[in-house]
């Protein structure tokens, strides 16, 4: 299990390869990227992801321990990135390898929504000199009732 | 002596990310009520607290939660991360 | 769309990031990755893929448009291997770009529910001397019932 | 004049991976019975409909599919890819 917070870039592609490399008869990898979108009508410059250094490692950790807790899982892999990025930029990824791909697929959808509500991250868009905070969605609360 | 720590535009509102804050308050809607009374940027910045999310020691936590040997509360928005 | 039916080995990391780079304003990025796993009590020698071409293709194809129709998919891509393959190699990947997580996903598992039972691929265990043809599971027909 | 192919297991059963068959056959159901009348191997190959499938012109179909018009017929076992 491997939790980075780095304002960094990352490689996904590469950390999607040692992450597989790594696992010993696991039939079945996920992985989810998360990347920045432009805003609906464009012009985003700039979006900045705030977060809580120390409490986000502990937070991640224990989502991904529940994660392994509840499937079948071999591995689970998450980094996060925080600081200024651009339209395109990979935020986050997640990943998951389990011998069952139903497992797998699970495990990263659940890492997902609990990650996305209960990792403490804040966005926020910048555009054309003003600034907002991304407001959380009542559906990204809900989701968290699947599991 | 405690650690209080804001992010995200709780930080933005009241002006600082982090002060340390001498409190009589034994529950954390306790040490809200202590803040709110300080001065109008607390008062606003906690006035919904619907908006908000309290963490205790960095772990997310109830508005009731105990304050006893407690060493860090954050206040922030809901989260946006992914 | 891309749809690659090929023997020689791929860099899921690579195709991966090709993918995710070739993207306008998709936000969420799902991979599976199918790998070689050994026998339950080790000495696989070998696993061959035998396909259907012509068919393996048009299969593939049709799935990943079923895809596309039914969830708000920018892109998919699926690469299935045939011919002798070794524990550890990677089979085949799916990956689909979504302005949201959730079809990202649901996409990807339903490429693989149907890739797995739709698509004329068999596979083969070589091991000990002997060999023996892979039987589908019920659970994977079942799985279909899903969508 | 109709291209059969075999996969997997019922190519080896019958021992080879295609052949050309001219049918009088309308319905794949009626070819089947041709070819199991056919020699032993066939009759084997072809003994549990349950565990074959069908491809007609290269899209799964039923036993009871028309073969009128059709150039390719294929004889497998449910498929494991993935």
């Amino acid at each position: 299990m491997r939790i980075v917070v780095q304002q960094e870039a990352f490689d996904a592609g590469a950390e999607l390869n040692t992450f597989s490399a790594a696992q010993v008869n696991m039939g079945a990898v996920v992985s989810f990227n998360g990347i920045v979108r432009d805003l609906p009508g464009g012009g985003l410059d700039l979006m900045e992801i705030e977060h809580y250094p120390g409490m986000t490692e502990k937070a991640l950790e224990k989502i991904a321990l529940d994660a392994m807790a509840r499937w079948d899982l071999g591995d689970a892999l998450v980094i996060h990135r925080y600081g200024p990025l651009k339209t395109g930029d990979t935020i986050m990824m997640v990943a998951t390898a389990s011998p069952h791909r139903k497992d797998a697929f699970e495990a990263a959808d659940f890492l997902m929504d609990y990650l996305k509500s209960r990792a403490p991250f804040w966005k926020k868009e910048r555009a054309a000199g003003s600034s907002d905070w991304v407001a959380s969605k009542a559906e990204d609360e809900e989701a968290l009732k699947r599991w | 002596m405690m650690d209080v720590l804001y992010f995200a535009w709780v930080r933005e509102r009241i002006g600082l990310p982090k002060e340390k804050i001498e409190t009589q308050a034994t529950t954390v809607m306790g040490l809200i009520e202590e803040l709110r009374a300080r001065e109008e940027r607390y008062a606003l910045a906690f006035s919904d607290l619907s908006a908000l999310r309290v963490a205790v020691d960095q772990e997310l936590s109830e508005f009731d939660a105990s304050l006893q040997g407690v060493r860090e509360v954050a206040f922030f928005p809901p989260m946006t991360g992914g």
